[in-house]
């Protein structure tokens, strides 16, 4: 497994080759991305606050959990934090599992606990100022299910 | 002494993102209502508990955990991750 | 839409970086990637049959069926055919939406159809020699969920 | 006339990919009975309904669907994409 918390971009592409590459054993891998959401054309950015120290503990306390609970052959979590351009990749997922059931279910109990649960705090910059991004009720009722 | 941090909305209310506080507050909320009290900027960020969350040392907690032992206390708004 | 039936390899990665780049108003994107398994270091290899003509028919509508049911902004499908060899990507799914909740669902959907649905037959080359791969199952199940 | 194609062990015991054939049969089981009557290699192909799909035109269908008007008729185990 691998935790990456940074102010750095990261390519998807590379990043997804690499994962798939490690998992030998594996015949299934799914990754998620989180891309900064181009508004109507709107020039976006975002700023993204988190927590050092706490972050990479939690997310890492989130992927030994996932990985106690699925049968996954690897696991990645990247997450950005600082300034963001529009359609930047804010974050990635990645699971590798023999079927697909295992790879799926790891990254979407994955993203629940990321988006409610990792101390992350995304601003949207724009045309008309900055905002915090609220949360949406959407978000901490996904984790009931787990 | 114990070290208080302000993240995101709450950060931006207080004006500042850590401070060191003496306290005598036996419990989250105890100390949640002595900030309260100290300037209206700390109002401002404390008033709605209902978007307020805190981690003890690293790690959430509800508002009615004991402080005893605790060398860390962050204040922040509902988490946007992912 | 996309939907590549194809013998040529294709990369992942840069598959990824390609559809990602194209879904301007999405924030989540999801990929799914079948690899060659690699058996316990036995050297694997991959022959996949499938129905020319049918299975491009059959995948198009699978992908308009997702499309129809859930909020994607866009939908990828690529899928070899022949000769593959060991570790190789056999598909991929890609998926984009707003909220991740819908590219989640479609790829999980599309890779249910694709397992079960699409005119593709596998068949394992080992050193013990060649094996059609039998269906799962679990895979026939899995389309009851939708 | 219709064309009958095979795939995947289907094809590999009735050891040909397809052929012409010109029947009377109404459904896609008459086919299948008629068929298993030519020679031990249809029996073979033919001998367990459960590990058998049909696609009629291009399109998955039943056994007791009727063949009035179908030009290309497939056998072939279930599917095993993905």
């Amino acid at each position: 497994m691998r935790v990456c918390v940074q102010a750095e971009p990261f390519d998807l592409g590379a990043e997804s080759n690499a994962f798939a590459a490690g998992v030998a054993g594996a015949g299934a891998v799914v990754t998620f991305t989180g891309l900064v959401r181009d508004n109507g054309g709107a020039l976006a950015a975002m700023e993204i606050e988190h927590y050092p120290g706490m972050t990479e503990k939690a997310i890492a306390a989130m992927v030994e959990q996932a990985m106690a609970r699925w049968s996954l052959a690897d696991a990645l979590v990247i997450h950005r934090y600082g300034q963001l351009a529009g359609r930047d990749p804010i974050m990635m997922v990645a699971t590798a599992s023999r079927h697909r059931a295992d790879a799926f279910a790891a990254a979407e109990f994955l993203m629940d606990y990321l988006k409610s649960r990792a101390p992350f705090w995304k601003k949207e910059l724009s045309a008309e100022g900055a905002e915090w991004v609220a949360a949406r009720d959407e978000d901490e009722a996904a984790l009931k299910r787990w | 002494m114990m070290d208080v941090l302000y993240f995101a909305w709450v950060r931006e209310r207080i004006g500042l993102p850590r401070e060191k506080i003496d306290t005598q507050a036996a419990t989250v909320m105890e100390l949640i209502v002595e900030l309260r009290g100290r300037e209206e900027r700390y109002e401002m960020a404390f008033g709605d508990l209902e978007s307020l969350r805190v981690a003890l040392d690293q790690e959430l907690a509800d508002f009615d955990a004991p402080l005893a032992g605790v060398r860390e206390v962050a204040f922040f708004p509902p988490m946007t991750g992912g």
